[in-house]
């Protein structure tokens, strides 16, 4: 019993992990870039959800698509400024652009809304009845798997029933490719920036839900680990990150219970290394070799 | 032999530059003309400048992009206090003590560098970068575990698994002192780094690197760099050569981790972070990947910026990011690139090729 | 320039190599070599001998899997069936770098050069394994260094000069022309002093002046250093020119094996080249 | 090399930066040090506004000594160098009193410097007792570590004999480190008994629902908080969520667990706390503090902010038992103050008449409340007999 609640603790926070892991290994599959500030922009969301709630007084019904409207816009305004000026130039010029963007977000919002922590006031009123509740098992896990499956589906479909998704696909496999055959390749990179940041919004709601405290600082930790899950699944890969952030969530869940929790982040990581060293691209990435 | 002429002008050019700078800036020092902000900034210049140089390695000349090179620091930030501090009777004087924490510094560094390198290197990217991010925390988790602390029966280590140890399980004895503990970090550390021992590391961090870099070594790191394929098809280890350019990149970082260490009464493995890895990056990427002068003035300039925007008080780190952003954008820009190769055309250098380096 | 026809000699073992290095053990047998990607059989079954000095020539349609055997010599695949006796000696449980020291070089269908290093030291990289010096040595400068580097300079003109490219020295790889760029990898390959020298489709994008020099190098090269020179090439005129053994492959097996002239004459062959001859043209 | 020419002139522009005079001798100059960016914002922040509204009103009320006070707040990024760096830039702005630096670790490292120089230093919030240890220029206005861990086990001896203690605490935090190393040894030493210790570390301060649960599965009714209330408030909620309800204890980082905004106080309710400060309080000296805290910065200060504004009161209180005026160089007045220090007496947000030992360590009473109804009060018999 004692074990299942671990269980319990480990998947809710794995799927806030993999939530942040699907905007990560989307912007990744398709820009080709490691985007250091997907974790400051959750933590965007998590202010703007919050503002929303409690200045203005909005439902959360209201106040969850602000916060995603506004990171989409966010996510689309820093991708055309600081990133697509950088399309042609090497990934690391890309990699210490992010990097600025993360110092900028940070201390951005450190200035609008002070480094004292907000109390983030959870999203998800309902009652589960006690015998749940003794199990571990917390109305924000039950959403927080819930938005994860829901939204891992819906991008499953979405990038591979719709145009654009196939677009984005194109752009992913070879961009030289994809503007050739008429794709619009910087408006494609531009909604999956919307589309990555949007989802970054919600794992930041549900971030802030589940574990309440909200300071500028609040994306940084998350969002390392959710690109550790995001590689760990096969980056690149949307079964890849749910997958990758399920298990790092589970891990870390389980080494904090039965091992140590000094060495929590340390067991997740050595499992990233031991991944990747068996499968080099992480668990359903694609193996690509190197034509001779 | 013009080839070897030529890059040989550049390595003494670089030597020459930062033994001016250094003897200026010394000099202004003892003669108490330097204000106390530049001056206590000058041992972590010289600690930064031989990370990023010592970075550029393997980012640059190596090709592997390593997200967790603060760790080796770390490593050798640690060991250096822990022997600086514990032969303290053993050899009083400073210098040599200070000398022996470096390399004693370089040498774990090294070995958590070899230990890293070895899984590491077999990856390609970005998984290897993320890999590289992996073992900084892990390092920082694992340095946060130990408690050492020293008495008249030498070292006493206690790796504290549980979390739940502290000073008290090291048993010293009278007069014992603890040196590292735990996740509290080095307290009491006494100051021996010094300017001049700065720039010693400085310039052997060059002479190392630069001569690494000309030699038969260098371009076999090179090569596996430009590509990897050719380079084995031509009879070129691997393996063995990134990790040469892995090891050393590790052993210099640690040396310099040593000197930083041994320049505060406090130390804190948190402050090796992911973050410093990062800054480290910036220096290099900005310096100019590959351009082993171009990471000391990177480093040095970027030091210095943000302690020059505190007059910015709040806004500081603000403008930091901003100016990071802007300097990548420029720096990649075309039109700005042809401006500025006008500009040099215009100056009468003319456009000198560069030698790989 | 068309050189005095080579006699070839059968050998116990089937193969055919030049009579002047009938006294001699063959530097490279294979015999049965094959790979298989995932149940696809890329190459079966393959049967090939190269004399000690020979020049010979390897080809076959687009596809044919050419150059996946070039990859099974020198180990960037292992081979999934057959051995590969080079010298005399077996090659299994050795990778590209003991293959490349045990003396196969090689050159590339798509250029792999270093190409943000110098010319020159594209030359020494070859030339590090008989005259290296340890890391330390590098570093501290040591009398090793500079006598190894001097040598290596040396060496390297020389080696260079074949080419008649000793003035590009200093130029950096990446900025050379595209034949230049083809001559260098030669060099390079030259320089790891090999017995069996492995070229990719060496007169790729050269126009026929540049071919007829690059025929004449290349014989030049296998006189001067008493190498084998295995080629993949789509050129005939060069292939018919200098190789004196000819190997045809098809979807991966071995269709033909001869002297140009047999070759030429082949009916197999020229059904695979031309496709079957049907209808009213039969 | 093309790089290079921009990133030269900007070095020359530092250079030229590097020897800028101040005018001396009119007004006396206070330095601040503390993280105000960065993960440890919120401490350095709070308590350098604390020490600007004291700074405000001193000057208001004309000055020290009749002269006016100037206070320089720097950023140290709670890193040991930064905090170096932000001292030395203090030097050159001619400092001769510091309140700071905040928090631990850096305070270590610049008062070791600012021991050799001679610089007067008041930290309002470092803990540990090795901030003090061999320094004779080193004073607290908090209480030390080891202070406050015996006195917990202690209250909780005298008032719950019985309790099933679990200790969770933040082993990276040489704060909450050092609390549970001496409430552990005394809870030992009175034969109380520690059912669960469970550890966190900054990277890890999101999720308790681990530690959370080991200590009900232990068998925990009270639950040991050294910590700040940032990761308390998280703790509480989560116990909340799987209907743990043990009492929660904690010390003084844990006040303003009331103040973090959009906190349901209601799972506050039964916290029991021993702190010195306490924004609820009703005397005049908080309310004001309070309620300029309010008007300024927008927020409920916190005991950090408390902390800061008393550090600047004591400072002027030493003073101007010194006698000293605002033409002494930072020596000359640090020799002075160390020698009125342990004479003085100083009513502060923090405490009534508090008073220093010649080792730097404050002696004040801390208090024992509990939350009751979103408000702090003091406990009653009955819950103290529970």
């Amino acid at each position: 019993m004692v074990f299942f609640s671990y269980l319990i603790s480990g998947i809710s926070l794995g799927s806030v992990y993999a939530i942040i892991a699907l905007g990560y290994t989307m912007v990744y599959g398709i820009a080709k870039m490691l985007n250091f500030a997907h974790g400051d922009v959750i933590m965007v969301g998590g202010y703007v959800c919050y503002c929303a709630l409690s200045y203005l007084h909005l439902p959360a019904i209201v106040s969850v698509p602000l916060a995603m409207i506004a990171c989409t816009v966010l996510g689309v305004v820093i991708e055309g400024l600081a990133y697509r000026p950088l399309r042609q130039a090497g990934s690391l010029a890309v990699l210490i652009t992010a990097i600025g963007v993360s110092y900028f977000l940070q201390n951005g919002a450190q200035l609008i809304w002070s480094a004292t922590p907000k109390n983030f006031a959870s999203v998800v009123h309902f009652d589960l009845p006690s015998s749940l509740t003794s199990l571990g098992l917390s109305s924000e896990a039950i959403v927080t798997v819930g938005a994860c499956i829901v939204i891992m589906i819906a991008l499953t479909t979405f990038v591979n029933k719709t145009k654009l998704g196939k677009a984005m696909r194109c752009c992913s496999e070879d961009k030289g490719a994809a503007q050739i055959m008429g794709i619009n390749v910087n408006r494609t990179i531009s909604m999956t920036f919307a589309i990555g940041s949007a989802l970054a919004a919600v794992a930041g709601v549900l971030l802030c839900s589940a574990y309440p405290t909200l300071q500028p600082t609040t994306g940084s930790m998350p969002g390392i680990k959710a690109f550790t899950a995001a590689v760990f699944g096969g980056i690149g890969s949307i079964p890849g990150a749910f997958l990758g952030g399920l298990l790092l969530g589970v891990i870390e869940a389980m080494a904090k219970a039965y091992i140590s929790t000094n060495l929590a982040n340390t067991i997740v990581f050595a499992v990233l290394i031991i991944v990747l060293l068996v499968r080099p691209t992480g668990l359903l990435g694609k193996y690509a070799p190197e034509k001779v | 032999m013009k080839g070897l002429k030529k890059t040989m002008r550049v390595d003494f050019a670089t030597y020459i530059g930062v033994t001016v700078a250094f003897v200026v800036m010394y000099l202004l020092q003892l003669g108490g003309h330097l204000s106390n902000s530049l001056s206590g900034q000058m041992v972590p210049i010289c600690c930064f400048v031989s990370m990023a140089v010592s970075l550029n390695l393997v980012v640059g000349i190596s090709g592997e992009l390593s997200l967790g090179h603060a760790g080796f620091m770390s490593v050798g930030a640690f060991s250096g206090v822990i022997a600086g501090m514990s032969l303290a009777d053993v050899i009083p004087s400073v210098p040599v003590r200070l000398a022996i924490a470096l390399v004693v510094g370089a040498f774990f560094a090294a070995i958590a560098g070899f230990i890293v390198g070895v899984p590491v290197l077999r990856l390609r990217g970005d998984y290897l970068a993320i890999v590289t991010l992996a073992f900084g925390q892990i390092i920082k988790d694992l340095i946060n575990c130990l408690i050492v602390g020293y008495d008249s029966h030498g070292l006493h280590i206690v790796f504290n698994v549980s979390g739940l140890k502290s000073v008290t399980d090291l048993h010293l004895e009278e007069g014992g002192k603890a040196i590292i503990k735990g996740a509290q970090g080095a307290v009491g550390v006494t100051k021996m780094a010094s300017f001049p021992a700065g720039y010693i590391l400085v310039m052997i961090t060059l002479i190392i690197v630069l001569n690494m870099v000309r030699s038969s070594t260098g371009r076999s790191i090179m090569a596996i760099r430009d590509n990897r394929i050719a380079a084995e098809s031509v009879g070129i280890n691997v393996t063995k050569y990134k990790l040469i350019a892995f090891v050393s990149s590790a052993a210099l970082a640690g040396a310099a981790g040593a000197l930083y260490g041994l320049n505060y009464g406090s130390l804190v493995s948190s402050r090796f972070d992911f973050n410093t890895s990062i800054l480290i990056l910036v220096y290099v990427v900005l310096g100019g990947l590959g351009n082993i002068w171009g990471s000391v003035i990177g480093a040095t300039v970027l030091y210095i910026l943000p302690e020059m925007l505190r007059s910015f008080s709040n806004y500081r780190m603000l403008i930091y990011a901003v100016v990071l952003i802007l300097v990548m954008l420029l720096t990649n820009n075309e039109q700005f690139k042809q401006w500025r190769e006008n500009m040099a055309e215009k100056l009468g250098r003319g456009k000198r090729a560069e030698g790989g380096v | 320039m068309s050189q005095q026809k080579t006699r070839m000699v059968p050998l116990p073992s089937e193969g055919i190599i030049p009579e002047r290095d009938a006294g001699s053990m063959p530097v490279l047998e294979c015999r049965h070599l094959g790979i298989e990607f995932g149940g696809l059989k890329a190459v079966d079954d393959f049967n090939l001998t190269v004399g000690k000095t020979e020049i010979a020539g390897l080809i076959g349609p687009n596809g044919a899997g050419k150059t996946t055997i070039f990859n099974l010599l020198t180990k960037v695949y292992q081979p999934t069936h057959g051995t590969i006796l080079f010298d005399g000696k077996e090659t299994s449980g050795m990778n590209t770098v003991q293959v490349n020291r045990a003396g196969i070089a090689r050159t590339f269908q798509n250029i792999r050069l270093f190409s943000t290093l110098s010319v020159e030291d594209n030359v020494k990289i070859g030339l590090q394994g008989s005259m290296s010096y340890s890391a330390l040595t590098g570093i501290l400068r040591l009398p090793g260094y500079w006598k190894n580097e001097k040598r290596m300079h040396e060496r390297a003109l020389e080696l260079l000069s074949i080419f008649d490219m000793q003035d590009l020295a200093n130029h950096i790889a990446g900025s050379l022309p595209y034949g230049a760029q083809r001559r260098l990898e030669i060099v390079r390959a030259l320089a790891t002093s090999p017995k069996l020298l492995l070229l990719d489709e060496p007169a790729a994008g050269m126009n026929p002046s540049e071919t007829a020099e690059l025929m004449s190098n290349i014989r030049k090269i296998r006189d001067t250093f008493q190498i084998a020179v295995l080629l993949i090439e789509h050129d005939m005129k060069l292939v018919m020119g200098i190789c004196e053994g000819i190997a045809v492959l098809n979807y991966g097996r071995l269709i033909a094996k001869g002297t140009p002239e047999e070759i030429q004459k082949n009916p197999v062959v020229i059904e695979a080249y031309l496709g079957k001859q049907k209808g009213a043209d039969a | 090399m093309k790089k290079i020419v921009s990133l030269t002139i900007a070095l020359a522009l530092c250079l030229v930066m590097a020897s800028a005079c101040f005018a001396e001798g009119e007004t006396f100059k206070i330095g601040g040090i503390g993280p105000m960016t960065g993960g440890a914002a919120i401490y350095g922040t709070a308590a350098m506004n604390g020490a600007q509204i004291a700074v405000d009103e001193i000057n208001a009320a004309g000055g020290i000594n009749g002269a006016q006070v100037e206070f320089n707040a720097q950023d140290d990024t709670h890193v040991a160098e930064t905090a170096l760096n932000a001292y030395n830039t203090l030097k050159d702005w001619g400092v001769q009193a510091i309140v700071g630096t905040v928090t631990t670790a850096p305070c270590i490292a610049v008062s070791a410097e600012a021991n050799s120089d001679r610089v007067f230093m008041l930290t309002p919030s470092a803990s540990s007792t090795d901030v003090i240890a061999d320094k004779d220029m080193m004073y607290q206005v908090c209480f030390t570590d080891p202070n406050q861990g015996i006195a917990s086990a202690d209250y909780m001896k005298a008032n719950m004999p019985d309790a099933q203690i679990a200790v969770i605490y933040k082993n990276d935090d040489a704060y909450s480190q050092g609390i549970r190393d001496t409430f552990v040894s005394e809870a030992e030493a009175n034969g109380q008994t520690i059912v669960y210790e469970g550890t966190f570390t900054e990277d890890t301060q999101t999720d308790f629902s681990v530690q959370v649960k080991a200590a009900q599965d232990a068998g925990a009714d009270m639950v040991f908080l050294p910590m700040y209330y940032t990761p308390a408030s998280v703790i509480l909620k989560q116990a909340n969520d799987i209907g743990y309800a043990p009492t929660f204890f904690g010390v003084d980082g844990m006040d303003g667990i009331l103040t973090v905004e959009g906190f349901d106080t209601s799972l506050a309710e039964g916290v029991m706390l021993l702190t010195p400060f306490s924004a609820d309080a009703t005397d005049e000296l908080t309310v004001n503090f309070v309620t300029k805290y309010n008007e300024l910065y927008g927020e409920t200060p916190n005991q950090f902010a408390a902390d800061g504004y008393d550090a600047v009161y004591i400072l002027k209180a030493a003073i101007e038992a010194a006698g000293c005026t605002p033409d002494m160089d930072a020596a000359t007045m640090c020799e002075a103050i160390i020698g009125v220090m342990p004479t003085i007496s100083v009513d502060g947000l923090t405490g009534q008449g508090m008073t220093w030992a010649a080792t730097g360590e404050v002696s004040k009473a801390p208090m024992a409340v509990v939350i009751k109804d979103g408000v702090y009060a003091l406990p009653t018999a009955e819950e103290e007999a529970e």
